[in-house]
């Protein structure tokens, strides 16, 4: 505990059109299951965008345990351990839920390279799926195409592919949104349970503050692109300043 | 050396305001129901043949034919975008080509068994069949007129496409189709009608071809197609303006390369098409997609 | 009741977003919709707009039936709109961006250019200026400028306040003040609860795809265990 | 994925048919069974581009002249062993991919069909004005099919057409064989990934790019290999195999068959071929009736015939 | 390779000529006799298959192959057959591609049956079905394609027999038109031809024997258009810059119209005097430039319909006005030709196998409308004498006819091969 994993440095340009650029620097701690708050166009999804590299960065660094990664394409990334699920759905919807999960799996270990070999004859990664199948809770689908999958399986596939590069630093975006009450408990009690074996640092992109208050080590709340607060689910709930961002501003 | 420049010039001129003629439609049609209308070759040589039809059968003069004869494709335009093309737009873009590309092999032996099969040649016009001196050579009035043409064509889609409110709602639509829709844009009608005018453009560009080239035929539209296309693309695809500077680029670049560098320039152009993509792939005036 | 929404259940692809939802607007109210990120507040904007046609249910304009209707019919109904990403057509200046709307409805009325840049000034500095090249706030402005002008019976607001600095918000509080004086019904989706306090006289609260609670405006503001529950942290 | 019974049945089937109409059939249906078979190679390759990975090339008739061309300067200067010459015109075709790969890959849709458009036609033009070496419109002539020899202790001969059909049949069963392997590998799933969501797969560590290249490469080499059979075939290369005209052939084939099967190409090319065939037979306003069914096909079956005949088996054995 | 001299060669082809000569006698050419109807049947219809463009631009080629041959057709079965047997044609569009040919020439003898092909347009085509006509074993006589390469190479060098060309190839369009170009007062000689084989051959053959024939020529300038050229305004630059005296073109086909047309526009032919097109006298183009064709052109073709001017001639051209309501373009009369040549080899062999017909044809002297011809044993060439004119009006024709009109014997330009070495290029003074 305590490593940093992510150091952010001078990052700008980050997020939407409302505000002007402003440089905001973010540490994120090994282990401590952090969740990043905050209103509407407040510059969550941009900042994880700008991590993982779906958007390039303009200026400012990100060092990944101590390696400067902001410049790197976003293969790169995930192969260095950093991945993250989206707030839409995006995973291979006409592909199996089974073949979703092997994508990933097989390209972490190199082997989407082989393009002779019987995919049956990947024991390692079917075994790895499995596993991941069993975690995610998504067993008994495994043969369905993605797409005629309920909304709360899909969402649930979106974890298991972040999931399934085995990444030591994850970005989860909106992980419950559009899941039914079971679901949403089935995802966050795995969320939880990996965040205790510790391989995986988890960062939380979430509206649900139950969710929020209830899982988080440290809550970050973002508003135009500035960190507002930083603390612990106690400091934040009593944050004056947070409370107002989000019933709107002194009028 | 300075004449044949400038015949060089003017030649390029003129073959490039031709191209523009047939891009134009293509160009609007893309840019606006974002279709690659493969069989927009095939609206050109119906231009011709009926503008001749028109002509020679009606016993109109030349300008009559050129208005009723495109008037006529629309028509067939018409039958084509709503019966058929309006249930590809939101499939996969191949299955679009594939489509526009029968119409093609429709059209052409339409043409065929219509018309016939040999070469039409038309009679050159009266009154603009001579040539003016440039420079101690002759130059075609009819080439002039091209040259001429092709800015007024451009200036009036311009003109259309920024003053009038046709041309508003066809700004609005093809950049937010969906918010157009919400504003009361009836969004297929608006289609089909850009479509028709599009066909009218290939039309007239067929029309005015027949005096230019000399004769038409049942193939005549395939060669300048990819003509169009190349021009299309080099200027961005959807971009009225790309499509007239590209026309011109080619245009230009053609009549000199036939001059100057006669073994390569078929090459020269794809070599073009292909750095500018490369450089720009959404073409010179392209927005990315 | 001018617009009566009844049960309407909506999806995007798989996902289920509206379960259920009805609402009611009467003539001349301002109607807030709250409620988090997320929760289907745009998605009920874009089923009465008939961008996203729910699956079932029933949406009412003056007893008349638009549920699957197309959204240009929808609008030349006399229902204007104004999404949250504003959508102004970037092509066009600010002017043909208002002219275009008027045009296209053939309703006539109180609203007019003219009555547009009384009620936002800045719009008639702007008038030949390209949408592409505004600021978000100008954006906004002929967001609302533009649904005006079809002379609807109803406007759909999409976050209203949405990015908008402290002051602006409270001038545009004064401005739909004046266009619901000119008659015009108003249902606004919006996450900032002062804001709809001052502006609007009830309130729908939506999670996770249904009405939770509704209310008056006064009610909710004051009931602090329904904004510790559905609004804030 | 294993094969269900009746398809089993049909791939056995065929490949009886296929080997009767080599044993007994006249000649002019061995000529066109390998016209079917070399277009059926072209478009399965192809295939695992667009129909796999979801990239729509206008150029792949480069790769076939590279093949074509390269088995005619293998005969005709180096050595005539026919399966050598194969040899080199699969090398030259990838090559060739991987030139023109490398700058297409990194853009897609619309812009990566435009860019092989156009260096597709540069290889046209190329053959068409390098008259010295490419015998210009005329093309390579006179390429002669020799015995394949295997280190002179074994020479079967080619010469007659058919003897030639086998080695085109057995060539093709090897492609066949070889791209659905492609389809079924970890490769052949990490390009359907990308093809369903180039941004996910990205994610999911794949370096999109270079897969892209990867499969352009392959999917080249099998153009050159139908290539070169074709060569073989009509002993002569010509410039107009470059031209974009051919290069629709396999999408026009893939579509119509349907595209994301495995044996959408396959029956793409018999109708391609036959439904000409047959058209032209009672008319010569051919192209007029071909375009009438295309237009049938596209507004009527539009998974292809394929996926049309597949749908009404899952139909008949109740549901997928 | 046997060698023979020109003595040896003449005597063949007398021989030759006098066997044909028997077997025509005292009968009208073409119609078939009596002489014949003894001969032991032959089994079955005579089937032959056709091929020519029928789609694109140049589908109006097609048309005109298929008028000569379907007239040839319906003559021969309405005066009951060769030999007593039908004849049954049938026409494939060859589409111009290389592959489409081989394609129909397989159907044609493998599926459909044929005893004897005909047609074939471009070069690249007769080129692709050289190699395969020995393995399919018919007689493909060739009616438009005009690669010197067919007979020279093909059949000459490498001995496939079945292949015969009823009409004037690059030799005529080349060579002839240097003999025509050498009595000319120019010396300065330019083209404008199409960029392709043909062209280039064409324009190759013609500097080579003109400045054989006139030392003093020069060639200043060359321009090349692909096929589907459309505008010619860059080319015609390119020849006017140069200031020739004089201007070669084989461009053909509504390419010749389209750069006919221009090139008066930009008064091309008031600056060079002397224009020689060697496949000018096409009916499309003198019927397409219309009362647009200038005068004093230099043209020609493989056949014009005014030549030769006697009975059998005219009443051919007349037939098949008749007919078909045209004036027969060259392809039609060497369609029809191609059909009397096969039914005077079948009937002169009694015998409708290739073999049989390859022996008969070769040497074979044949009457047609164009003319006399000879099938040179050697390289399967159809000698035959073509004129020269210039363009000029006449008030019985709606288009320009070819006047004053000049005819170089075959022979004289058309002997490479079988002659090769020293003295077998033009000018072959005797």
């Amino acid at each position: 505990m305590g490593d940093l994993i992510l150091q952010i440095r001078k990052l700008t340009n980050f997020f939407g059109m409302v505000c002007t650029a402003k440089e905001l620097d973010l540490d994120i701690e090994a282990g401590v299951l952090t969740s990043i708050i905050g209103p509407n166009g407040a510059g969550k999804s941009t900042l994880i965008n700008l991590i993982t590299g779906n958007l390039p960065v303009q200026s400012g660094s990100i060092l990944f345990k101590g390696r400067e990664i902001s410049r790197l394409p976003i293969h790169q990334r995930v192969r260095l351990g950093i991945c993250r699920s989206f707030q839409i759905v995006n995973i291979f919807p006409e592909l199996t839920v089974l073949e979703n999960l092997l994508i990933p799996t097989l390209a972490l270990s190199g082997r989407t390279r082989r393009f002779f070999a019987k995919i049956e004859g990947e024991d390692r990664a079917r075994d790895q799926v499995k596993n991941l199948l069993e975690k995610v809770g998504l067993a008994g689908v495994k043969d369905t195409p993605a797409n005629v999958l309920s909304h709360g399986d899909q969402r649930l596939l979106e974890v298991g592919v972040a999931l399934a590069v085995e990444p030591s630093l994850l970005f989860l975006d909106e992980p419950t949104a559009g899941m039914n009450p079971v679901e949403r408990v089935k995802v966050l009690e795995n969320i939880r349970q990996l965040s205790r074996e510790g391989q995986t640092t988890f960062v939380l992109v979430e509206h649900d503050m139950d969710i929020v208050f209830s899982l988080s080590e440290r809550v970050v709340v973002l508003h135009r692109g500035d960190i507002l607060g930083d603390g612990t689910p106690e400091e934040i709930k009593n944050n004056v300043q947070v409370r107002e961002v989000y019933l709107g501003d002194s009028v | 050396m300075l004449q044949s420049v400038v015949q060089v010039i003017l030649a390029g001129l003129s073959t490039g305001m031709f191209i523009w003629l047939v891009a134009s439609g293509l160009t609007l049609i893309f840019g606006v129901l974002g279709v690659l209308n493969f069989a927009h070759g095939s609206f050109y040589m119906l231009g011709a043949y009926f503008c001749f039809t028109v002509l020679k059968y009606m016993g109109a003069n030349f300008w009559l034919g050129l208005i009723l004869g495109p008037l006529c494709v629309c028509v067939i335009g018409f039958i084509v975008e709503r019966f058929f093309l309006r249930y590809v737009y939101h499939i996969a873009l191949p299955y679009q080509l594939l489509l526009t590309f029968a119409f093609v092999l429709i059209f052409d032996n339409l043409v065929k068994i219509v018309w016939g099969a040999g070469s039409i040649s038309p009679p050159a016009l009266a009154a603009l069949g001579g040539s003016v001196d440039v420079l101690g050579r002759k130059f075609p009035i009819y080439n002039i007129l091209i040259i001429v043409v092709g800015p007024l064509v451009a200036l009036a889609l311009w003109g259309m496409i920024e003053k009038t409110w046709w041309g508003r709602i066809i700004r609005a639509s093809s950049s937010d189709r969906e918010m157009a829709s919400a504003i009361g844009v009836r969004v297929p009608a608006l289609f089909t009608s850009v479509f028709v005018f599009g066909t009218w453009l290939g039309a007239l560009g067929g029309g005015l071809a027949v005096p230019y080239v000399g004769i038409m035929t049942s193939g005549m539209g395939e060669t300048i197609i990819i003509e169009a296309f190349i021009v299309a693309v080099i200027g961005g695809l959807g971009s009225l303006k790309g499509a007239f500077v590209g026309a011109l680029v080619i245009g230009v670049l053609t009549a000199f390369g036939t001059r100057f560098f006669p073994t390569f320039d078929m090459f020269l152009t794809f070599i073009l098409m292909a750095g500018i993509l490369l450089w720009r792939p959404q073409g010179l005036f392209g927005v990315a997609r | 009741m001018l617009l009566e929404v009844s049960n309407i259940d909506t999806y995007y692809g798989t996902s289920h977003v509206l379960q259920g939802v009805s609402l009611a607007v009467e003539e001349g109210e301002v109607v807030a919709l709250l409620g988090r990120n997320g929760v289907g507040k745009t998605t009920t904007l874009r089923s009465i707009m008939g961008l996203t046609p729910p699956q079932s249910g029933s949406i009412k304009l003056a007893d008349r039936e638009i549920c699957g209707q197309p959204a240009y019919h929808v609008a030349r109904l006399g229902v204007g709109y104004m999404p949250d990403d504003l959508r102004i057509f970037p092509d066009l200046t600010t002017d043909e961006n208002l002219e275009i709307a008027r045009r296209l409805s053939k309703r006539t009325g109180y609203w007019n250019r003219e009555r547009v840049i009384e009620l936002f000034p800045k719009l008639g500095d702007l008038a030949r200026a390209r949408g592409l090249n505004l600021s978000g706030g100008e954006k906004k402005m002929l967001g609302i400028g533009r649904a005006l002008m079809a002379n609807p019976r109803l406007i759909l607001l999409d976050e209203p306040s949405e990015g908008l600095a402290p002051l602006i918000v409270a001038n545009l509080i004064e401005v739909l003040g004046k266009i619901h004086q000119q008659g015009v019904t108003i249902l606004l989706a919006d996450q900032n609860l002062k804001f709809c306090r001052k502006a609007c006289h009830r309130g729908y609260i939506i999670e996770k795809g249904t009405i939770q609670h509704q209310g008056r405006m006064e009610d909710i503001w004051n009931d602090e265990a329904i904004i510790r529950k559905y609004l804030v942290v | 994925m294993k094969l269900k019974s009746w398809q089993m049945a049909l791939v056995v089937l065929s490949l009886l048919a296929l080997v009767g109409v080599g044993l007994f059939s006249g000649r002019f249906m061995i000529y066109l069974a390998m016209r079917v078979m070399i277009l059926a190679i072209f478009a399965l390759g192809y295939n695992l581009l667009l129909g796999q990975t979801g990239l729509l090339s206008f150029g792949h008739g480069a790769f076939y002249a590279a093949g074509a061309y390269g088995l005619g300067f293998f005969g005709l200067h180096l050595s005539s062993h026919p399966l050598l010459g194969l040899l080199a015109a699969v090398v030259l075709a990838a090559v060739l991919a991987l030139i023109i790969g490398f700058f297409c890959v990194r853009h897609t849709e619309i812009y990566f069909a435009m860019l092989t458009l156009a260096f597709g036609m540069m290889v046209f033009s190329l053959l068409w004005s390098a008259r010295e070496v490419t015998g210009g419109d005329d093309g390579l002539v006179g390429i002669m099919r020799d015995p394949v020899s295997f280190f002179g202790l074994l020479e079967i001969p080619i010469g007659k057409d058919r003897q030639y059909y086998f080695l085109v049949l057995a060539v093709f069963v090897l492609s066949a064989w070889a791209v659905q392997r492609i389809r079924l590998s970890p490769l052949g799933l990490a390009l359907s990934g990308i093809r369903e969501n180039a941004n996910r797969a990205e994610f999911a560590g794949l370096s999109v790019k270079n897969y892209r290249l990867a499969v352009f490469v392959i999917s080249g080499a099998f153009a050159g290999l139908a290539g070169g059979l074709e060569t073989l075939l009509e002993s002569n290369a010509r410039p107009f195999m470059a031209h974009w005209g051919h290069s629709a052939e396999p999408i026009l084939v893939s579509l119509l068959g349907g595209l994301q099967t495995f044996a959408g190409p396959l029956a793409g090319s018999v109708i391609f071929i036959a439904m000409r065939e047959m058209v032209q037979r009672f008319t010569e306003n051919w192209m007029l009736w071909f375009g009438i069914v295309l237009l049938v096909i596209i507004m009527g079956f539009r998974g292809g015939v394929v996926g049309v005949f597949q749908r009404l088996i899952g139909q008949a054995g109740g549901g997928r | 390779m046997e060698k023979m001299d020109r003595r040896d060669f003449l005597k063949r082809v007398g021989a030759g000529a006098l066997v044909t000569g028997a077997g025509a006698l005292g009968s009208g050419v073409m119609v078939p006799t009596g002489l014949w109807a003894q001969a032991p049947k032959i089994k079955g219809p005579i089937k032959v298959g056709y091929q020519a463009v029928l789609s694109g631009t140049l589908a109006g080629y097609g048309e005109f192959h298929k008028m000569g041959a379907q007239l040839a057709v319906e003559e021969i079965n309405q005066k009951g057959g060769i030999a007593g047997v039908k004849v049954e044609i049938e026409f494939r569009d060859s589409t111009m591609k290389p592959d489409d040919a081989i394609k129909n020439a397989r159907y044609f003898v493998d599926s459909w049956g044929a005893d004897y092909l005909a047609g074939v347009d471009s070069s690249g085509q007769a080129l692709a079905l050289a190699p395969i006509m020995d393995k399919l074993d018919r007689v493909l006589m060739v009616t438009h394609a005009a690669t010197e390469k067919l007979t020279e190479e093909w059949v000459f060098k490498k001995g496939i027999k079945q292949i015969f060309r009823m009409v004037n190839s690059t030799y005529h369009d080349s060579n002839a038109a240097a003999f025509i170009a050498k009595d000319l007062p120019a010396l300065k000689w330019a083209t404008v031809s199409p960029k392709y084989e043909y062209g280039f051959t064409c324009w190759k053959l013609f500097q080579e024997t003109l400045k054989k024939l006139k030392p003093g020529v020069s060639f200043p300038a060359e321009s090349w258009a692909p096929a589907g050229t459309t505008d010619f305004r860059s080319h015609i630059n390119t020849i006017m810059d140069a200031n020739p005296d004089g201007l070669y073109s084989t461009e053909w086909a509504g390419e010749l119209i389209t750069f006919l047309k221009q090139a008066k526009q930009a008064g091309l032919f008031d600056k060079v005097k002397h224009v020689m097109l060697p496949v000018g006298a096409a009916m499309d183009v003198l019927e397409g430039m219309g009362a647009e064709m200038p005068d004093n052109l230099w043209i020609s073709g493989r056949y014009f319909f005014l030549y030769p001017n006697n009975k059998d001639n005219n009443d051919w051209v007349a037939r098949f006005r008749k007919r078909w309501n045209h004036y027969p373009a060259y392809v039609s009369e060497a369609g029809y030709s191609a059909i009397y040549a096969l039914k005077a080899a079948v009937e002169k062999s009694g015998s409708k196998e290739t073999k049989a017909l390859i022996q008969t044809l070769e040497g074979m002297e044949l009457d047609t409308p164009a003319g006399r011809r000879l099938f040179r044993k050697e390289d399967h060439q159809a000698m035959y004498d073509v004129p020269w004119g210039k363009t000029k009006g006449d008030p019985k024709y709606p288009f320009k006819i070819m006047g004053e009109s000049k005819v170089i014997p075959a022979k004289s330009y058309f002997s490479r091969p079988p002659f090769e070495g020293p003295g077998a290029d033009p000018p072959f003074s005797s």
